[in-house]
Parts: structure tokens; C-alpha cells; sequence
């Protein structure tokens, strides 16, 4: 494809000195996402969601380590948990003339508006972790692909390993994800629909942990309380399983045996635990994407063409491989 | 129904408050057109019965007639727009809004729906003039003193073409040319067939302008009378609940003067400025003396008064304590140094109303009482036992919060506050302002006694007679500066109001036309 | 209580909004800050940062914001305070996406009147039963955002239920999960478009401000709300309603937080109930960077105004700061604002502009207030 | 308020132990399901007490404490910092220790000096000065570890959390340490009447020698400080310091606790028992709520309900 989108600007014949909206009309209807030019280094956007915790932190700094690595310029902001404050943060990396932007979005759904502001401004997309609506924005016309995990599939693995290691029977407490995000609702449908074919699993409290050890140590705390036969915990991340090692270990319980615990994230603290016997298992979710992303860029200014989404290949760690990975995990 | 010119029939109310009675079947009749006057001694319950009548507070007893008609006013504004309108004792206006919003809220002229300002500022300049007050209406009241706000509180009652102005103390701020001007308003006011009920603790203003006076004690009415088939010490009497002759004394309760003997100087005041209004202050302050400060509204006295505690900074001049310089910058430390300052803001400056009357009282005396910051109980019901009985303060326990008591009774407390610190100089500003005869007595009393026992005081009055009877000396204050020292054999009320009004032209202190200016800040 | 360099200054009262809503000694102070900043980022950030394209999104984004402050300066003013508005505007967002169904007019009128019912009963907490503005709008802030967690189940599971007749399709319409899409076939998402190249929700702040401005200045209910900030008890004695007042501004304050959410689900598309965490310190610090202070009796509605734009260049600014090679985390930006807020704030207190007159005379209770502690620059 | 407190504690264990019902359990059982509820209650409580009477304090000078979240935050991130770092190594693991429990407190409290004297001296608002602060701060503390959560285990640390000294969590004795050295603090120092002094008529209270930028100050110090010790501690008991979320809407717990607790946020009112007391409702009427089941978003709208109606009961009997 013809690139250079960016420089030919004469457009429209207002006196307005404003590059991106001008030269608009060429892309915003276009068939394809707009076209990223051939170029030694670029200025590429990195727009964060949020930065509070661990998978975060390691997914911003892989992005970052990579940008400097290759050399390109990183803008790079953090929206801090808010779709608003996003969107605004994508309108001013288009106002600062970004030659590609990286959007980790909010929510599935909210930021798809943003992509079409990026694509009527002739800046191409490139999602990771989650993806954004297709009804409004579709992959391959209004941004290039979206590269991620699958949460559903993270619970639906947990679930499995979950019922092999119990021989099809547990008493379940499951600690939720923060409310309303979309890694906590998909790891919830993953894992309760997988559950669903064992009758003898059986989830009997869910309650959110907020993604935090605190939390999910509190929370794990009250329903261990309410719930004192429960035999396995199922967390939607790394962290929380930490705070429900606690909170057995508050309880007098040994986490590992008296209850099994399974989780997502694979952090270094997950395989630590699995190695000390505590935590069962913890499907992995790979925050490092920056290699993966940047290398996305170059092949599509060489013209490659991509499925609407890359999966990450999550990878599975339980007390057989964990030693081998704890030297490469976050 | 009793009479045709009967406005206002309160008949048997009652209020009870969580441990006291404050009205108990208590009455007041009041004619159209008339002053009517109600006395009482502190906490005798005149500003509860006001209280009540404007429905600030709901009675729970009694029926009020007005007008002919029973009435049961739900809020003040309720009342407001029946006919009655109210100056409240603790001065109530907004002081960050301007002068002549304060004046009328609530009535703003208004021109397609916007508030005209020309017209409000116009009519508020008009209202005020009528009580005597030339003032730049579109300032914040804050910027103006009490007196002026008590004025502008005063133009805003009688702009709502009441048939009753109820003014609970209105003149405890007020200088005399202020209450001349205010008598004006009322006899004004009089003349148009509104009635007036006037609650004061200077005697001579209601046989000045009342017709008849209703008398409190204890939450009853007593009687009512006319006015001029009584004597004040009958009056005095009555209300106090005492034999005649008990009550029978001179003007105030001071010790005369003579009878003390003034030691070494504790304070020397030299040439003192500060960017307030003070510019140019000398006084001295010896042991044993009474110092009296006189001076017209807004001469600067309370602004000397507070340099001198640290309050406000200083910007030239000097301040010794025995001869020490005072460089404190803090009243902490003139409290450490042997200073007392009592307020004349009782509400903003002196109470906290939250807390109990005990703590109230020991409040700067904390650092006595306690040791490693530990409070002493001991010593803490002591005094306040002390305290509680040598100035009959009337309170239902040490331990009630002192919002509950009654304006005379808080100021003991206040005085309390400093008398229990024994200190060598102490300053009083208005110290019976709103205080009953009673009480005013003791206080005078108090005072005296302090000066005989060694302690210099610094007394800040409006009220001449204290001046007169009461001080050793008096400075007098104008514009900022001290002007005038008057000893012992000059003192005279004449001496007094020549150098307080004297120069500047303005006015002078018998010409109330020209004097009313006397407040133009 | 000294008295506000405003009312010092000015000559005549009334005689334009100038002194009453519009330029105070205080948002003279903000406005040259703010022009400050602004060309500072000019000189340093060039047109990317100055054109068009940048301000207009900038101040739609902070358009959100700008509603919020102007409803919470009213309550401000009362001495109140409102920490509900993130809470309200976010069910407010959700409401509004469901309501979007039935086209701008409709959705807008619905949401804004149910924020504001919402605001009323803040306002009834605070006016009629007495409890404190902080703990009052602090119960709302949890309720309502646990409503707007609620809201997709209500619409999806509730009201379906409770009405069988009603067709399935009817309720169900984009409400997923925890979320609740716009209908993008109606014109709900005009409100967010442009009206001779300026967008909408521009127009809408500067219409928004000139009504404040004026209410604030020329009417009977803003010169109420003022008095009752001013001192209470008076403002009840003098026979103002101050119930009514009160509960007045906390509605207003709901209605603006409630015009944020349907600005907010026009922008996203898709309301989430997780949206507009920590914004109502954001609003509440736009009006004190303003200059009004929260002990109330005054305050300008248009230095609010210049509040909300100063707080979103600072942001705007942090996104371009990460742009040259050199960049700030999201970490430092935290301490930048923090900061920066300090400064602003450092600039407007008394400490900087006190002229040392004691305040004796006023009848404010002392307590929170900065302004009446002659003492501390005493020595 | 003892009633309502106690009611739903009985309610509590009953419905929370239906286990235990279930089985027609012995009184033994109950016992033990009552001390282990309560054992959990109150380490969870004990934060957020230890933190609302130093917001008490606060509240009761007529300020306000936004910052303690943050303070929190920052203290927790130090600790680690310490017994992590070249000290430990240098100096030995006791002398890194006792640093990492003083130093962080320090810091603390210096956070709340910082907040006072900014309320004194330069007479910021204190919902302004802690504002500051509370955006501020948690940059502070995560820009310490930029951002990095730091695990660690150091049992002689982590006693402030997870010892058990006769059987009850060392965060209870301190709980209950710093409530009675408050309540004595109130009511047996100047100190105490000082700060209400301030908190009713801060004028008056000038007036009447009462050091009032001194007191107001060492109130935000106290402050501050009590929000460190609770910060370490919830460092201690989750084994690794969170700068993004330790402490996360504290204040707003400390200051719901304090309302609810009877102390009016006008100032001039200090109850301590009070603050006790409100945070142990709200805990236990969130632990009833999740142990029951209740959905998150729905507790939230219960949980503003009962504040709601507390504070009102609390506003009728000081009415
Ligand atoms: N809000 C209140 N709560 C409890 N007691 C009160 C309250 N208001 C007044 N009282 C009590 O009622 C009694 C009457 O008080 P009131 O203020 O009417 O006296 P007063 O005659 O106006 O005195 P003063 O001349 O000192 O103003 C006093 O004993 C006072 O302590
Ligand atoms: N808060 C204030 N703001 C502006 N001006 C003030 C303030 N307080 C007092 N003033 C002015 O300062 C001057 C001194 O007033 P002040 O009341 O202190 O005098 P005074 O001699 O003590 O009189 P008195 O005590 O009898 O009222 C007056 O002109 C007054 O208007
Ligand atoms: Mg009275
Ligand atoms: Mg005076």
C-alpha cells in the first residue's frame, strides 16, 4: 500500500493549520487501516490503561524497554483506570502526530471510538490485551489487529486444572476481579462455565478481592469464616492468591493441602509459591508484550496482513515447570 | 380581645430546656404603639420569650395572641412576614456580604427577575441614613465594626413595615450618640403606631424611651408596669428579687478610687503603630490602678488592647512589662508574661460553645492546673467551685456546655477565665456589656478588688459612669492615638466626652445631627 | 473572616458581572497562571500543543469536569461540600446510555432530571435531617456507585421481570455484563458533535458558566446561597428558607454531575461503572484552584471556571511531557500535581496575600477556616 | 449504638455460621466459631481504628485528613526498603528491623508535620493541604519502587501482624493501645482540651493562650503517624509492600468511621469509643455481607444505608 499519509496534507481548503484533521477525509473512509510508513524509527503512542499493579507495571515496562531498545519514541501516557480519561489521552497523542499508536483498552467495548478518531487522523491502531467492540470498529478496517490473551480460556484452564487436581470434587470460593473489568468477567465466565460439568465442584461464595492481596486477603479471611469447608480457591489473579495463602495461614489451614488454590497471571511470587507447595497453579498471562507488538508494527509497514486477533500462547505453570520459570517471570 | 390596642398577647409559656426551665408561665402584653420594655436579670429568660414569640424556638407551653389572631410561628421568616420583625441579641448578619445586602436580604429589588443593585444599594444608603448611618453600603459588613453592624442590623428590622420591631439589646455596643440616633428610630417608629419591645440592661435608656416595662426573673414575669410610676431601685429591685434597700447604692459598685494605692508601673505603652488603625499609642498601667481607655466607636481601643496581648502585631513603638520589652507576638506568651485579655466578642472570641462551662472557665489556666500536660481534677473543680460561687454563676452543673447559658452568665464565666490566672495586668474590654445590674455590680465589685490586691487593670468602657467612678486615670483615645491622660481630679464626664470628641470637626459629642457621623468609617 | 480581595477592590457592587461572577482579585490571580501554563506549553510543545485540535479535545474531555465544578461550586458556597458528583455522574453515564434509546432530548431531560432528584436528596440529608455535607454526600457516593454497578442488572434481570408483558428485546438492548452500550441508530451522540466546528459540549460550558455567572451574581437565589454560606444561623433569623436553599444547590450539583455522565456515555459509547473514580476531587480542587474557598459565604463561579482549564492543561501538559525522549511515569505525574496543586494553592492563601488586617469583627465560628488565624504571620 | 453493635454481631454469627447450626453444635464450637469471628473482625477493624483516631483527633481541631492513604502507602513501601536493602546486610538484620518500624513512621508522621504546617502556617485548608498529599503521596511511594510491589519474608517484622501473643493478633494490642492512650490523651491532658478548644471556637481558643498552630500540627502528626504504624501493618500481613493500593480509600473509611462514630466534623467533639465503635460496625456489617453472599455493588448500597442510618440516630441523640 501507497504510505506516507501523514505528509500530504493540502486537503481541505480552510486556512485551518491543523494536520490531522485536515487530511482526514482520506482516511476515515478507507476500506483499511491507515498505512504506516517505512522508517528506520518512529514515534509510536503507548496508551496505558492503568499502572497499580504488578501485570501492569511489567507490560508498560516491556513496551518501554522495547521502544528504547529499537530506538523509536515512546509517548506514552497512563489513563489511570478511566475510558475518559483515554480517549483523551489518544486525542492528544493524535494531536502530537504519532506515526502508530498501541492502545491497551479500557474495556472491551468503550475505546473503539477512540480507534476511529486515530484512523480518521491516518494513525493505524494496534490493540493489546483487550479489544474494542467490533460493531463500531473492526479489525483490519478500522485498526490493524489485537494482540492478547484469552481470559475466558485463563478460567476455563484454571477450572480444568482445578478438577483434575481434586479428582472432580471441591468446595470452591472464587475471588473475583475488580467489578466490571473485563479480565474479572471473562475469567468468571471461563471458569463457572467449565466448572458447570463437574457436579461435584461446586463454587458456593464469590466475592470481588479487587484484583489486590489486601483485598482478597480480607475477603478470603470472611469467606474461609463463613465457608470452613471449602477445600480450593480459585482467584482471578496472582495477587489475591497470595492474600488467601495469608488468610489461611492466619486460619491455621495450610494452603496447598487443606485448600487448593489455582490462579492467573504468573507472577514471580506465583511460582514461588507453587514451588514452595502453596499455590497449586497459575495460568500463565504474559504482560511482555513488547517485542511482540513492535515486530507487529514493522511487518504491517512492510505491508504484511494480520487475523483479527493474535493470541498470546498462555503458558501453564504447576508444580512440574515452575522452578524452570521463576528465573524469566515478573 | 383585653383591649382594642392590644398587639400582643403572650400568656403562660413555657420552654424547657434538657435541665432547666428557662420560661415558666411566663406573660407579656404589649400595646400597639407602644416602647415596651423587658427586664430581667441574666438568664431570666427575655431572649428565650423573644425567642419564642418569632418561632426561633417552639414553646412548649402557652398561647400567643397577635394582632387578634392566635399565631404559632413556625420560623422567624414566618414571622417576619406576619408582622414582627427582630434585632437577636448576638448580632446575626452575613459579614462577607456587603452592607446593603446584609440590610436587604431576602427583599432585593428585582427587575426582570435579576437583582437590581443600583436600586438596592440606593434604598439601603436611604434605610440607613434613617437610623443615622452614613456608610459605603456596598462594602463587606466585616470590614465595620460592631456598633456599625449592630446599626445596619437595626435599619434592617425597621425596614420591613412591621407592626412590631422586637430589639433584644441593641444598644450593648451602641455608644451614646449611636443610642441617641436609635431612640430617634423608635420614637420615629413610635409615631407610625409600631410597637417596640426593647430588652436592655442599661436602665436610664428604657426610662428614657419605654412606656412601660415587663419584669423577668427566674423565667416568670413578675409585673408590668408604667414606666413612669417606678423608680429604678424599685425596678431594681423587683427584678433582682431583693429588699430596696439592699439595692441602694451609687451608679456602679466600683470602690472609690481613693481608697487604693497605685505601686510600680507594670506597663508602659510608648508610641505604639500597627498597620490595624493604632498610630501613636502611649499609656502606662500601674499596680493597684484602674486605667480606664475611653474613646468613640472606632477610636482604637480594642485594636490597643490587642497589641498589647499580641494579638495583632505591632509595627512601631514600644511595649514594657515591668520595664521588660515585650517582644511575644502571641497571647501565649502574654498570658506567660502576666496578662489577662477579655474580649468584647463573646460569641466569636470568647465562649466555645462546646464545651462545658468548667472548661470554658480553666481553659488558660491549663498550663497552672496540670503538670507533664496531665490535668489536675483537683485543682480544676476547685477553681471552678470557686469561681462558680464568688461570681454567682448560674449554671445547672459545672459540666453543661456553656452555649446554654445565658449572655451575663457566659461573660462570668469568661472573667472567671482570667481571674483565675491572678494575673498582674489584666484588660478588659466592655467587661459588662450585656451583663444585668446584678451581676454588673459584682463585677465592678470584682474589679476593684483585683486593683486593691495589686493587679493593674486596663478597663475598655463605653459606659461613662464606670469611667467616672471606677478609674484611677483615664487615657483617652481618638482616631487611633491616645490623646488625652486624665488624673484622678480631672475625671469628669465633661473631660471625658470634650477629649474623645474634640479636633477633626466632624462632630462634637452633644450634636446629635452632626454627631451621628461620628460612625462614618 | 478577611475579607476577600474582591470585595476589597471593587468600587461599586452591581454594577457588572465583572465583580460578581466574573473577574475577582482571586481568578485574575488564576487566569494568569493559566495563561502562563498555556504558553509555556506553546512555546515548548509548539502548535501540536496550542492548535485546535489539541484545545478542542482538551476541553471536551474536560468538559466532564467543567459541569462538575459549576454544580459543586453552588454547594461550595453553601459551606457544603459534595463528594457524590464522580458517583452520580457515573450512574448518571449509564442512565443515560440505556435512555439513548430514545434519542438526545429524551435521554438527556431523563438523566439529568433523575441526577438531580439524587441531588436533591443529598440535599434533603444535608438540609432537612442535618447530617454533615461530607458523611451525607459520602453515603451517595457509595450508593450510587453501587447503582451503577447494579444498573446493567436492573435493566437486563429486574425490570424484565417485574414487567412480563414488555418484550425482552425491549429491556435487553446493549446492556452487557457490566456495561450498557449506546444506541448508536438515534442521535444520542450529537451532544458530543460540533456546531460550526466548535463542539457541542464547548458551547454548552460557556452557556453553562454565563447562567452560573449571572445566577450567582443577579439573583435573589444566588445572593441567598451566598448569605447562608456567609453565616447560617443569620441567613435563617433574616427569614431566608435555608432548607430549600440548601437542598437547591445539592440538586443543581446532581443535574451538573448528571450532564457529566451523559457527556461522558455520548463520549465512550458504552457507560461503565467503573468510570469517574477520584473525579470529584478533581472538580472539588478545580474550584479551590479557582480561589473559593470551602469554608463558604463566597466564591466566583468563573474563576471556577479558570480552575477546571488549569487543571486540564496540567494534565494535557503530563501527556506531552512523556513525549520527548525523556519520560515521566504516571508515578511522577502524581507528584507533579500534587505539587502543582500546592503551588496554586500556596499563591491564592492568605500567606501570600494576606494584608495582616485582623478579623476580628466578623461572626464567623473560627474553627476550619484559614482566614481567621491572625495570629500565625503574627511575628 | 452499642445495641445496634451488638445485635448485629449476634445476628452475625448466626447467620455466618451456618455450619455450625447445622451440625446442632455444642457451646464449644459456638465459642470457638465466636473467637475466631471476632479474632478476624478485629484484625481487620484494626487499621482502620488505629487510623480513625488519629482522623478523630483531626476531625475534632476541625480539620480533616485526606492524606491518610497515602501516608500509609508511603510508609509501607519504606519498611521493605530497609530490611531489603544494603542496611540489613551491613548492620545485621535486628538493627534493619528496628529501623524498618521506626523509620517509617517517622516518615509518617513527617507527612503529617508537612500537612500541618500547611495548615498553620500557611493556612491551607485542610482539605486542601491533605489533598495535596493524598495526590502527591502515593506518587512518593510509588515512585520508591517505581511502581513494584517488593515481597519479602521477615517473620520478626511481620509479628506486628501475624504474632498472636495469647491468641489474639498483635494488631488488636495495638489497636486497643492507641485507643486508650487517645481517650486518656482527650480526657486527662490540656493537650485534649486544647484540641477541642480548637476544634469549637479556634479564636477564642488563640485568646485564650491556647498554642493553636502547635496543637493543630502535632494533631496532623499523631495523624500521620498512626497512619504509618497502620501502613507497616498492612505490609507485615500481606508479606509485600503495594505502594498502588496500600491504604486505598482509607480516608474514607476513617473518616465514615468517625462520623458514625459520634464525632461531628464541624469539630469541638473527640469520641474515641466512638470511632471504635463505628469502624466495628461498618467492618462487621461488611464481613455479614460478604460472608453472606451479598454481591459487592449491593453492599455498597447497604453499606451507605447503614451509615446513613447510624449517623442520623448519631445527629438525633446529640440533638
Ligand atoms: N439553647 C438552650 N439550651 C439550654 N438552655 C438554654 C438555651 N437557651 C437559653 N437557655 C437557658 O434559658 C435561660 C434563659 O436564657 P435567656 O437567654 O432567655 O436569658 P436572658 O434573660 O436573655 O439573659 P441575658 O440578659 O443574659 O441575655 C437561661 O438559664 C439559659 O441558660
Ligand atoms: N475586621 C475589620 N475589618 C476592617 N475594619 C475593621 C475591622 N474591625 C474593626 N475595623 C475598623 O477598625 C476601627 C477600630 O474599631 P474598634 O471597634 O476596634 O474600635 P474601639 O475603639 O475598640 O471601639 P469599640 O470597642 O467601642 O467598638 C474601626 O474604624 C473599625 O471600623
Ligand atoms: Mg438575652
Ligand atoms: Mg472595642
Amino acid at each position: 500500500a501507497p504510505t506516507a499519509a501523514p505528509t500530504q496534507q493540502q486537503g481541505s481548503g480552510e486556512t485551518q493549520a491543523q494536520a490531522q484533521p485536515a487530511a482526514a477525509g482520506n482516511c476515515k473512509d478507507s476500506p483499511t487501516p491507515p498505512p504506516l510508513a517505512k522508517k528506520d524509527t518512529y514515534k509510536v503512542g503507548f496508551s496505558q490503561v492503568e499502572t497499580n499493579n504488578p501485570w501492569r507495571i511489567a507490560q508498560t515496562e516491556s513496551m518501554k524497554a522495547e521502544a528504547a531498545k529499537r530506538g523509536w519514541e515512546l509517548v506514552y501516557t497512563d489513563a489511570g483506570g478511566s475510558e475518559a480519561k483515554q480517549i483523551a489521552d489518544i486525542e492528544s497523542m493524535i494531536a502530537q502526530k504519532v506515526d502508530l499508536i498501541f492502545m491497551a483498552p479500557r474495556s472491551e467495548k468503550p475505546l473503539a471510538e477512540a480507534a476511529l478518531k486515530a484512523k480518521a487522523a491516518c494513525i493505524p491502531v494496534i490493540m493489546l490485551d483487550r479489544d474494542v467492540d467490533h460493531s463500531i470498529a473492526a479489525p483490519g478496517k478500522d485498526y490493524v489487529t489485537m494482540i492478547g490473551s484469552d481470559f475466558v480460556k485463563e478460567g476455563e484452564m484454571a477450572a480444568e486444572w482445578l478438577a483434575k487436581a481434586t479428582n472432580n470434587k471441591a468446595i470452591i470460593i472464587e475471588l473475583e476481579g475488580t467489578v466490571g473489568s473485563s479480565p474479572a468477567i471473562d475469567r468468571k465466565k471461563g471458569f463457572d462455565e467449565a466448572i458447570k460439568k463437574y457436579p461435584d465442584m461446586k463454587i458456593v461464595a464469590s466475592q470481588t478481592g479487587d484484583f489486590a492481596r489486601d483485598k482478597g486477603r480480607q475477603v478470603a479471611e470472611t469467606l474461609l469464616q463463613a465457608h470452613p469447608d471449602a477445600t480450593a480457591i480459585y482467584a482471578h489473579n496472582d495477587e489475591m492468591a497470595m492474600g488467601a495463602i495469608a488468610a489461611l495461614e492466619a486460619a491455621g489451614k495450610v494452603p496447598g493441602k487443606d485448600v487448593i488454590i489455582v490462579s492467573i497471571d504468573g507472577t514471580k511470587d506465583a511460582a514461588q509459591a507453587i514451588i514452595d507447595g502453596k499455590l497449586g497453579a497459575t495460568v500463565e498471562c504474559n504482560p511482555k508484550f513488547g517485542p511482540k507488538a513492535f515486530d507487529t508494527a514493522i511487518a504491517y509497514a512492510n505491508g504484511e496482513t494480520f487475523p483479527a486477533k493474535i493470541v498470546n500462547p498462555d503458558r501453564f505453570f504447576d508444580s512440574t515447570n515452575a522452578a524452570a520459570y521463576l528465573p524469566e517471570a515478573y | 380581645m383585653d383591649s382594642p390596642d392590644v398587639l400582643l398577647q403572650m400568656r403562660d409559656i413555657c420552654k424547657i430546656f434538657p435541665g432547666n426551665v428557662a420560661l415558666d408561665n411566663a406573660s407579656l402584653e404589649v400595646r400597639r404603639g407602644e416602647v415596651h420594655a423587658l427586664v430581667g436579670q441574666n438568664g431570666a429568660g427575655k431572649s428565650t420569650m423573644i425567642k419564642i414569640l418569632t418561632g426561633a424556638y417552639q414553646r412548649d407551653g402557652g398561647s400567643i395572641l397577635f394582632d387578634g389572631r392566635a399565631v404559632a410561628f413556625r420560623s422567624p421568616a414566618d414571622a417576619q412576614h406576619n408582622g414582627i420583625s427582630t434585632i437577636y441579641q448576638e448580632i446575626n448578619l452575613v459579614p462577607l456580604r456587603s452592607v446593603a445586602e446584609n440590610i436587604m436580604l431576602g427583599k432585593e429589588p428585582t427587575r426582570l427577575g435579576m437583582i437590581d443593585w443600583r436600586k438596592m444599594n440606593a434604598t439601603a444608603g436611604e434605610l440607613l441614613r434613617h437610623v443615622g448611618i452614613e456608610v459605603d453600603v456596598t462594602r463587606p459588613l466585616a470590614e465595620f465594626n460592631i456598633a456599625i453592624q449592630q446599626m445596619v442590623a437595626i435599619a434592617r428590622a425597621v425596614s420591613f413595615k412591621s407592626q412590631l420591631v422586637v430589639m433584644d439589646e441593641p444598644t450593648s455596643s451602641l455608644d451614646d450618640q449611636e443610642v441617641e440616633t436609635l431612640f430617634d428610630t423608635i420614637r420615629r417608629l413610635k409615631a407610625n403606631g409600631v410597637a417596640v419591645i426593647f430588652i436592655s440592661h442599661r436602665l436610664d435608656e428604657l426610662f428614657a424611651i419605654c412606656d412601660r416595662v415587663t419584669i423577668m426573673r427566674d423565667g416568670k414575669t413578675i409585673e408590668t408596669r408604667d414606666v413612669k410610676n417606678i423608680r429604678k431601685l424599685e425596678l431594681v429591685s423587683r427584678m433582682l428579687g431583693r429588699e430596696i434597700g439592699e439595692v441602694q447604692r451609687g451608679a456602679t459598685s466600683f470602690t472609690r478610687a481613693g481608697e487604693r494605692t497605685a505601686g510600680e508601673t507594670i506597663l508602659e505603652v510608648e508610641g505604639v503603630e500597627s498597620d490595624t488603625i493604632l498610630r501613636n499609642v502611649s499609656l502606662d498601667v500601674r499596680q493597684g490602678e484602674i486605667i480606664g481607655l475611653a474613646g468613640l466607636l472606632g477610636a482604637g481601643r480594642t485594636e490597643t488592647a490587642r497589641a498589647i496581648f499580641g494579638a495583632d502585631p505591632i509595627t512601631a513603638g514600644e511595649i514594657r512589662l515591668k520595664g521588660k520589652l515585650l517582644r511575644m507576638g502571641s497571647p501565649a506568651n502574654a498570658i506567660k508574661a502576666g496578662i489577662g485579655y477579655c474580649s468584647e466578642d463573646r460569641k466569636a472570641e470568647g465562649i466555645v460553645p462546646e464545651l462545658s462551662v468548667a472548661d470554658n472557665m480553666v481553659l488558660a489556666a491549663l498550663p497552672h492546673i496540670s503538670r507533664n500536660g496531665l490535668v489536675s481534677a483537683e485543682k480544676r473543680r476547685q477553681i471552678v467551685e470557686e469561681f462558680v460561687r464568688v461570681l454567682g454563676i448560674k449554671t445547672s452543673s459545672p459540666d453543661q456546655p456553656i452555649r446554654e447559658l445565658s449572655g451575663g452568665n457566659q461573660q462570668k464565666v469568661l472573667l472567671a477565665r482570667w481571674l483565675c490566672l491572678h494575673p498582674e495586668l489584666l484588660i478588659l474590654d466592655e467587661p459588662t456589656r450585656g451583663i444585668d445590674v446584678g451581676a454588673k455590680g459584682e463585677i465592678q465589685k470584682i474589679v476593684s478588688q483585683l486593683a486593691e490586691n495589686g493587679v493593674g487593670v486596663l478597663m475598655i468602657t463605653s459606659e461613662i459612669e464606670e469611667l467616672t467612678e471606677g478609674s484611677d486615670r483615664v487615657f483617652v483615645m481618638r482616631d487611633g492615638a491616645s490623646v488625652a491622660e486624665l488624673t484622678e481630679g480631672e475625671i469628669s464626664q465633661g473631660a471625658i466626652m470634650t477629649a474623645m470628641a474634640a479636633e477633626a470637626g466632624s462632630h462634637s459629642a452633644e450634636g446629635e445631627g452632626a454627631g451621628a457621623q461620628g460612625a462614618v468609617v | 473572616m478577611t475579607a476577600p480581595a474582591k470585595e476589597q477592590q471593587a468600587k461599586r457592587p452591581g454594577r457588572d458581572l465583572l465583580r460578581y461572577g466574573l473577574l475577582g482579585g482571586q481568578s485574575r490571580l488564576v487566569f494568569l497562571i493559566l495563561i502562563g501554563v498555556f504558553a509555556l506549553g506553546s512555546i515548548v510543545f509548539g502548535s501540536t500543543f496550542y492548535g485546535a485540535y489539541n484545545l478542542k479535545t482538551m476541553l471536551v474531555y474536560n468538559s466532564m469536569f467543567a459541569f462538575m465544578a459549576l454544580g459543586v461550586t453552588f454547594v461550595i458556597i453553601t459551606g457544603g461540600i459534595d463528594l457524590s458528583i464522580s458517583s452520580v455522574a457515573v450512574l448518571s453515564s449509564m442512565l443515560a446510555a440505556w435512555f439513548s434509546r430514545f434519542g438526545l432530548l429524551p435521554a438527556l431531560f431523563l438523566t439529568v432530571l433523575i441526577a438531580t432528584l439524587i441531588g436533591l436528596f443529598n440535599g434533603w440529608m444535608v438540609g432537612k435531617l442535618g447530617i454533615q455535607p461530607f458523611i451525607a454526600t459520602l453515603i451517595t457516593f457509595m450508593a450510587a456507585r453501587g447503582l451503577a454497578l447494579i444498573a446493567p442488572k436492573i435493566f437486563a434481570i429486574y425490570l424484565p421481570a417485574l414487567f412480563p408483558n414488555v418484550p425482552i428485546e425491549f429491556w435487553n438492548a446493549n446492556v452487557a455484563d457490566y456495561s450498557i452500550g449506546i444506541d448508536r441508530t438515534k442521535n444520542f451522540q450529537s451532544i458530543t458533535g460540533e456546531i460550526w466546528g466548535i463542539p457541542i459540549p464547548i458551547i454548552m460550558i460557556v452557556v453553562a458558566y454565563a447562567i452560573g455567572a449571572i445566577v450567582l451574581g443577579y439573583s435573589r437565589f444566588g445572593r441567598h446561597t451566598l448569605a447562608v454560606g456567609g453565616n447560617e444561623e443569620a441567613s435563617r433569623l433574616m427569614g431566608l428558607p435555608v432548607v430549600r436553599i440548601k437542598m437547591a444547590v445539592y440538586a443543581i450539583s446532581g443535574g451538573m454531575a448528571g450532564l457529566a455522565g451523559v457527556i461522558l456515555a455520548s463520549r465512550s459509547g458504552t457507560a461503565l461503572p467503573t468510570e469517574a473514580v477520584g473525579w470529584e476531587l478533581q472538580a472539588i480542587s478545580a474550584v479551590v484552584v479557582g480561589g473559593t474557598l470551602l469554608t463558604g459565604g463566597q466564591g466566583s463561579v468563573v474563576a471556577t471556571l479558570f480552575g477546571v482549564l488549569l487543571l486540564g492543561l496540567v494534565f494535557n501538559i503530563l501527556n506531552f511531557i512523556n513525549a520527548g525522549g525523556f519520560s515521566l511515569t504516571v508515578y511522577w505525574q502524581s507528584v507533579v500535581r500534587g505539587v502543582f496543586l500546592f503551588l496554586v494553592v500556596l499563591l491564592q492563601s492568605p500567606w501570600s496575600t494576606h494584608r495582616n488586617r485582623p478579623s476580628r469583627n466578623s461572626q464567623r465560628p473560627g474553627s476550619v477556616s484559614h482566614g481567621n488565624s491572625p495570629n500565625a504571620s503574627g511575628s | 449504638m452499642l445495641v445496634v453493635f451488638n445485635i448485629i454481631r449476634i445476628h452475625n454469627l448466626i447467620s455466618n455460621t451456618p455450619t455450625f447450626i447445622e451440625r446442632g453444635t455444642v457451646n464449644v464450637e459456638y465459642a470457638r466459631a465466636l473467637q475466631q469471628a471476632l479474632s478476624v473482625n478485629l484484625t481487620q477493624v484494626a487499621t482502620i481504628v488505629i487510623v480513625g483516631v488519629g482522623m478523630t483527633l483531626v476531625v475534632a481541631t476541625g480539620g480533616i485528613d485526606l492524606s491518610v492513604g497515602a501516608v500509609m502507602a508511603i510508609a509501607g513501601q519504606i519498611a521493605p526498603l530497609i530490611f531489603l536493602g544494603p542496611i540489613a546486610d551491613r548492620f545485621g538484620m535486628g538493627v534493619a528491623n528496628f529501623l524498618a518500624l521506626t523509620v517509617p513512621i517517622a516518615v509518617a508522621a513527617g507527612f503529617g508535620l508537612m500537612n500541618g504546617l500547611m495548615v498553620t502556617k500557611l493556612r491551607f485548608q485542610p482539605i486542601i493541604a491533605t489533598l495535596v498529599v493524598f495526590i502527591g503521596g502515593r506518587g512518593i511511594a510509588q515512585v520508591l519502587t517505581n511502581g513494584y510491589l517488593q515481597p519479602f519474608k521477615n517473620p520478626s517484622f511481620q509479628y506486628i501482624a501475624l504474632g498472636r501473643p495469647l491468641g489474639i493478633p498483635t494488631q488488636v494490642y495495638i489497636m486497643f493501645a492507641v485507643v486508650l492512650l487517645a481517650l486518656f490523651l482527650v480526657r486527662r491532658t490540656a493537650f485534649g482540651r486544647y484540641v477541642l478548644a480548637i476544634g469549637g471556637n479556634e479564636r477564642a481558643a488563640r485568646l485564650a493562650g491556647v498554642p493553636v498552630g502547635r496543637v493543630k500540627t502535632l494533631v496532623y502528626v499523631i495523624s500521620g503517624a498512626l497512619a504509618g504504624i497502620a501502613g507497616l501493618i498492612v505490609v507485615a500481613i500481606n508479606a509485600a509492600s503495594d505502594a498502588n493500593l496500600n491504604g486505598m480509600n482509607m480516608e474514607l473509611d476513617a473518616i465514615a468511621a468517625t462520623a458514625v462514630g459520634g464525632t461531628p466534623l464541624t469539630g469541638g467533639h473527640a469520641n474515641i469509643v466512638g470511632t471504635l465503635l463505628g469502624a466495628l460496625l461498618i467492618q462487621l456489617v461488611r464481613y455479614s455481607l460478604i460472608s453472606i453472599g451479598v454481591p459487592y455493588e449491593f453492599a455498597l448500597v447497604v453499606n451507605a444505608f447503614i451509615i446513613l442510618l447510624a449517623v442520623y440516630f448519631q445527629r438525633q441523640r446529640a440533638a
